[in-house]
């Protein structure tokens, strides 16, 4: 059945960014970095598990006729939205949080915004 | 206050929590979710309106007798629903089958929700809607106001 | 078997490292952390009572089954969610007013009542 | 001393606890048997709830039914704990200014 | 129909509060009545009220008053050992407080699985 | 299913290690992230116990309100658990 | 059978319990905030997941909820470190 | 019929009114304060009368059952259940109706010696809606029939007492009385509804009287009887776990500690109750009673001497309200002790008897003697002992409130104490002569102790220039008094229309459970 490969599809690439989204986290050396990777990655990878769940309930809805796949797919499609609205600027204020408290990037080469504010 | 940025998304954001929130308590009796609930997600979006903008600014927004007095109607409102059935016993659901709004018969089993029915539970979720987020919207505020005053003073 | 109950054996050291928390940890601030964690874990104890295997959640939708796990417990955790909520708010407050007052939240040194 | 006291009592708590949690049934008592995880013996009340919830009080949400028509007067009770809260609250953090006022005199 | 006036039933047998009254009533007036026919020269505010110090002048009306820290000194300093103990234990520490809690429920765990049978 | 069990058992463990967490930091701010890890572990856990009324609750009070009076109740008085 | 909504979940909340090792050992606080926004966003990813494995279709509220709301917290702890409150 | 309908929803009304009251009061607080004071009277008021009007449709017709939300309203068990309660049941039995009675009168005078004792403070109108509240606390302890429930207004019940506590937020002590206090009740909650919890995964049930009668008395059931009863004692102030009673009464506003004790004894009725109802079925008698009864001896012996060394004048009375509770331990764990044995009718439902006596006994004067603690703070400004003297002077009425209040609780006919503490020794004596023995030697310490405080407050010489109390004051602790010389003069009235039914009641759990379960209305 396409529609299997295709959900399947959609929750592969969905599982390899995130996890490599976590690798990342794990991985990179400061602060800024970390929350590059992780919020980046898992925002992509969490849409295309989401995208594997609207998949789903559209294949649903044409090829069984079930009713209730409309309501899952436009459901899961406002928590993208939510996803997609909320996480880039908690990232946005936790970088900007980090660098006023003082964290700094791990090999300090030049700080832009340091001197942009000075 | 935080950056632009913030700002701009918390403003619209508030709207969205404030519907999803109603939406919440409306469906209390369809879906998971309930006048607690939703009362906590629309007190929640309270509180990122509170964090997210300046404290003056929000003060002159929300007041929070406003906010006390929401909460003393919903908790009044709550309490003379379920008054009014004590002709028969308090908490009776003297709307429920009844016909009436709210009052639609359901058949047992599986069926696809109508909002139409469950009696006073709808209203009684309204209530406690507006209590909570009287309630909770105003703990935030007196905190918020407190630690204010507090470096206030300090400073 | 001992598997099978281990969200009861999760309470029970949750229980016991909030109550820890509460005898040995000398902040007010973390008293107040395995307050709300006992709690939590009292909340979790409470729904897995009324777990029933291969249940549905107590809501009638399209979903085919009328299986469901047992709804109380889920009406109770709420009334306890919200009122561990309002403890915590109210202690926290207390404790802003004991630190504005003593300037300390150690417990050691606020015992101005004694004897 | 009392560490150590502490200490034996909260093992003791905690032995209990995972008493309850892993009770097997008690000496051939079969009520006891209920705590199994996911497999709760005695359900008559609550399967009183489930198949005539939705009958009396026409919601298809069984918790909501139970939170607000079998034990409404629960929630009145909850709600005017959160009321209880927010005055604590307010009286805990009452106006300032007005305290420092009076003290000044 | 009860008695309301009528005896006070213990174990032990009967007692009723208004001949107590009574009795006592009367004890009183017997008091006022020695009392009365005593001497009827005294005065309140003159020189006769005030004690007689070996020719020094009485304290101050503050410094008569025997303070409440100092009543009961003999039956504390007798009971010293105990109180000691006592004084300790009242540490007024929350952590102590809930510990307490900790250890009679664990004693009391005890005891029940113990003893507690039916 | 046996997949769900595991899922079920590796939520439990993520539950105590994060408690245990909330009590161990020296920094209450980063006992209140604890809290918050924890409080979304349990709503997950909510969640596969079937019970998504009480994961509402906790997610709405758990994760947003909580944390948010605990982050104040800090600001109002001192960010670590021993001063000095 | 295996069932593939739940291996998702399942290898998702393996990443959700590696994120918890960047709360623990993070050296500052603002590290700990990314290891929870992740939690979240991966939290939320779980629910929808789980929702459809589950077969239940308004178990997506919770995730909504989850994704609307975690994100206070965080600009809670982030004006926190921003001096702000 | 209008009558009959009053009296037939009473137990509802009994809750609904403070509640409404409560709600409504911060409100009506913005409107002024006249207005809020009469709103808050004519509640407490209402709620004293519909009480009384409980008392007797208890004391008429028996055991009264309330069933929230059934169709007629005392419809315990549906017809199509199969024999169990699904709703939540308010069963009032005359233990509850007179601990209802109890509660709402000290919450009455409570109410109008407020009035002029808080009027400096701000925030009044949360002071009143927390004063209804904690009524509200102890009103729906009292009555209801269900674990559940009970655990929910024990919460109501110990916030408002730990806001109220902290009140006076100025001296700061205030405060750290009242957190101690939320932490430990909020403990102690928590430890309760993890024992609901275990009840409720045995029997599926959360009805006291469906519990008690599946009530198998397993190993859970004893560690869920060991939380319950540890809690309740613990919130009642038994002495290994009393710290935070001379906290929150010592700093608590003087209307505020006397309702304390009341929500102290709520409390110990909750003790009663579980070990009578739900657990006294099954369980073993002996070991429970013997528990109840060492606490007791404990509290009471530990209380006094606690007592004699204080200077605080709130603190000392607070360690003789753990005092006083030892004595209402000893008395009805004398009788759960014997419970079933030929010695019950003997001297066990005497002991009884004495000992839920001694409850409304102890509300009324300890209630009047913190309020005239209460009094002397407001006028003198300190509650230390040692800088007062002389009070004697010029605040007379406080001064014979005091002495009634002070005979009272040493035991000295003709007041109200001396009843309920003759029946404890004297059938104590027969249980077991020791116990008896130390009784009467704590009751003289008791004396000695106040004749201390009367000495040090209000003899000596005038040293403070201080008036009487405002006369709102005054009435408060008049209400008080009356009962104290009422129940004095004439025991009997209350013994046989309150205390007699109440332990008698307490002491038929299966009457109980019978009139839950009997089906129908």
């Amino acid at each position: 059945m396409w529609a299997d490969y295709l959900i399947w599809t959609f929750l592969g690439i969905g599982l390899t960014f995130n996890g490599l989204g976590v690798i990342g986290l794990l991985r990179f050396p400061d602060v800024y970095t970390r929350l590059h990777a992780a919020t980046k990655a898992t925002t992509f990878g969490s849409i295309f598990t989401s995208l594997g769940v609207v998949t789903y309930a559209f294949a649903n809805l044409y090829l069984n006729g079930n009713s209730g796949g409309l309501t899952l797919a436009l459901h899961t499609i406002v928590a993208i939205a939510c996803l997609i609205l909320t996480n880039p600027v908690g990232a946005h204020a936790i970088a900007r949080a980090a660098h006023r408290s003082g964290t700094l990037p791990h090999p300090r080469v030049v700080d832009k915004l340091e001197e942009v504010k000075r | 206050m935080m950056s632009k940025i913030v700002r701009t998304q918390a403003s619209f954001l508030y709207t969205f929590i404030l519907i999803f929130g109603f939406y919440i308590v409306a469906h209390g009796h369809l879906t998971p979710g309930g006048g607690f609930q939703g009362g906590a997600v629309i007190a929640t979006g309270i509180a990122l309106i509170a964090v997210a903008f300046n404290f003056s600014n929000v003060k002159r927004w929300i007041k929070k007798t406003h906010l006390t007095a929401a909460e003393g109607i919903g908790l009044l409102t709550f309490l003379i629903t379920a008054l009014i059935g004590i002709g028969t016993s308090f908490f009776y659901n003297w709307l429920a089958n009844s016909g009436l709004i709210f009052g639609q018969r359901v058949s047992y089993g599986v069926n696809p929700g109508y909002l139409n029915t469950a009696g006073t539970l709808p209203v009684m979720n309204l209530a406690v809607g507006i209590e909570v987020f009287g309630g909770l919207g105003v703990i935030i505020l007196y905190m918020l106001n407190y630690v204010k005053e507090v470096r206030n003073d300090a400073s | 078997m001992m598997l099978l109950n281990l969200p009861y054996i999760t309470v029970a050291i949750l229980i016991a490292m909030g109550i820890y928390a509460m005898v040995y940890k000398r902040n007010l601030i973390k008293i107040v952390i395995g307050l709300s964690i006992v709690e939590s874990a009292v909340n979790l104890f409470l729904v897995s009572l009324g777990y029933r295997r291969g249940g549905i959640a107590p809501i009638y939708t399209s979903a085919p089954s009328t299986y469901m796990v047992l709804p109380t417990p889920q009406a109770l955790t709420l009334t306890s969610i919200v009122i561990g909520v309002a403890t915590t708010a109210m202690l926290l407050s207390f404790c802003m007013v004991i630190y504005r007052n003593y300037g300390t939240l150690d417990s050691r040194k606020i015992r101005r009542l004694r004897e | 001393m009392r560490n150590a006291l502490l200490c034996v009592a909260l093992l003791v708590v905690l032995g209990c606890l995972l008493y309850v949690s892993v009770n097997p049934g008690d000496f051939g008592v079969s009520r006891g048997e209920h705590l199994a995880f996911g497999e709760p013996k005695y359900t008559d009340m609550d399967d009183y709830f489930i198949h005539n919830g939705q009958n009396q009080t026409g919601a298809n949400n069984i918790v909501t039914s139970i939170v607000f028509d079998y034990r409404g007067y629960d929630t009145i009770g909850e709600a005017s704990v959160l009321f209880t809260a927010v005055l604590g609250v307010g009286v805990a953090l009452r106006e300032l200014r007005k305290r420092r006022d009076k003290n000044d005199e | 129909m009860m008695n309301f006036l009528g005896n006070f039933i213990t174990p032990a047998g009967m007692w009723n509060p208004l001949i107590w009254v009574f009795v006592s009533l009367i004890i009183f007036l017997i008091a006022y009545l020695i009392w009365s026919r005593g001497e009827s020269r005294y005065k309140k505010g003159t020189e006769q009220t005030l004690p007689f110090l070996s020719g020094y002048a009485p304290e101050s009306a503050e410094g008569t008053h025997v303070r409440a820290g100092n009543i009961y000194w003999g039956f504390v300093t007798a009971l010293k050992g105990y109180y000691k103990v006592l004084r300790k234990i009242h540490t007024g520490n929350v952590n102590d407080y809930v510990g307490w809690y900790v250890g009679i429920l664990a004693i009391m765990l005890l005891i029940y699985l113990l003893w507690g049978g039916a | 299913m046996i997949l769900e069990e595991i899922l079920q058992v590796l939520i439990l463990i993520g539950l105590i290690i994060s408690g245990y967490l909330a009590i161990k930091f020296r920094d209450l701010l980063a006992c209140a992230i604890a809290l918050g890890i924890f409080s979304f572990l349990l709503s997950l856990e909510f969640y596969i116990l079937q019970a998504p009324d009480v994961a509402i609750a906790e997610a709405g009070i758990g994760a947003g309100l909580t944390t948010a009076i605990f982050i104040l109740a800090i600001r109002g008085t001192s960010r670590w658990e021993v001063e000095e | 059978m295996i069932d593939a909504w739940f291996l998702t979940a399942f290898i998702l909340f393996i990443w959700i319990l590696l994120s918890t090792v960047r709360a623990v050992i993070g050296p500052t606080v603002p590290d700990r905030v990314v290891a929870l926004d992740t939690i979240n966003t991966l939290t939320v990813a779980i629910m929808i997941i789980l929702s459809v494995a589950y077969r239940e279709i308004i178990f997506v509220d919770v995730a909504i909820v989850y994704a609307l709301l975690s994100f206070v917290a965080t600009l809670y702890i982030a004006k926190y470190l921003e001096g702000g409150i | 019929m209008i009558w009959d309908t009053l009296m037939a929803h009473s137990p509802a009304l009994v809750i609904i009114i403070p509640l409404l009251a409560a709600f409504g009061t911060p409100l009506i607080g913005r409107a002024g304060k006249k207005y809020m004071y009469t709103w808050i009277l004519c509640a407490l008021a209402l709620t004293e009368l519909m009480t009384i009007v409980m008392l007797y449709h208890v004391f008429t017709n028996g055991t009264a059952i309330y069933v929230m939300g059934a169709n007629p309203y005392n419809l315990a068990i549906p017809p199509d259940s199969h024999g169990i309660p699904v709703r939540i049941i308010l069963t009032v039995d005359a233990f509850s109706s007179f601990m209802a009675f109890t509660a709402s009168t000290v919450a009455l005078a409570g109410g109008i010696y407020s009035i002029a004792c808080e009027h400096e403070q701000t925030g009044q109108e949360k002071y009143y809606a927390l004063l209804l509240l904690m009524l509200v606390g102890m009103l729906g302890m009292v009555l209801t029939g269900d674990l559940f429930n009970f655990f929910v207004f024990l919460e109501i019940n110990s916030l408002a007492s730990a806001a109220l506590v902290a009140y006076h937020v100025d001296k700061g002590v205030a405060t750290e009385a009242g957190f101690k206090y939320a932490i430990i009740s909020a403990i102690g909650a928590l430890m309760f509804l993890f024992a609901i919890g275990i009840l409720y995964g045995e029997y599926d049930a959360l009805n006291m009287a469906m519990i008690g009668s599946r009530m198998q008395f397993t190993n859970l059931d004893k560690i869920a009887m060991a939380l319950i009863t540890v809690t309740m004692a613990m919130k009642a102030g038994a002495i290994p776990m009393h710290y935070w009673v001379p906290d929150g009464y010592g700093k608590a506003p003087g209307a505020i500690s006397a309702m304390l004790v009341t929500a102290s004894q709520a409390s110990l009725y909750g003790l009663f109750r579980m070990s009578f109802t739900v657990f006294g079925i099954s369980a073993n008698h002996v070991t429970l009673g013997w528990f109840i009864i060492i606490l007791g001896v404990l509290s009471m012996f530990v209380g006094v001497t606690m007592a004699l060394i204080q200077h605080d004048i709130k603190r000392l009375m607070a360690y003789h309200a753990i005092s006083q509770t030892g004595y209402m331990l000893l008395g009805v764990g004398v009788g759960l002790a014997t419970l079933g044995t030929a010695a019950f009718n003997q001297y066990g439902l005497a002991a009884m008897e004495g000992g839920i006596f001694h409850i409304i006994n102890h509300a009324m004067y300890k209630g009047l003697l913190f309020l005239t603690a209460g009094a002397i703070i407001y006028r003198v400004g300190t509650s230390d002992l040692n800088k007062m003297g002389g009070l004697g002077h010029t605040m007379k009425y406080t001064s014979i409130f005091f002495i009634i209040g002070a005979l009272s609780i040493a035991g000295i006919p003709p007041f109200n104490g001396f009843a309920s503490k003759l029946m404890i020794y004297e059938s104590v004596y027969q249980f077991q002569p020791v116990l008896s023995i130390i009784a009467m030697i704590v009751s003289i310490l008791t004396l000695a102790s106040f004749v201390k405080v009367f000495h040090s407050a209000f003899m000596g010489p005038k040293i403070h220039n201080v008036k009487e109390v405002p006369r709102s004051m005054l009435i408060g602790m008049a209400i008080l008094t009356f009962f104290i010389i009422l129940f004095g003069l004439f025991p009997n009235i209350a013994l046989h229309y309150l205390v007699k039914p109440a332990a008698e009641a307490l002491a038929s759990p299966m009457g109980y459970l019978s009139r839950v379960l009997g089906g129908g209305p």
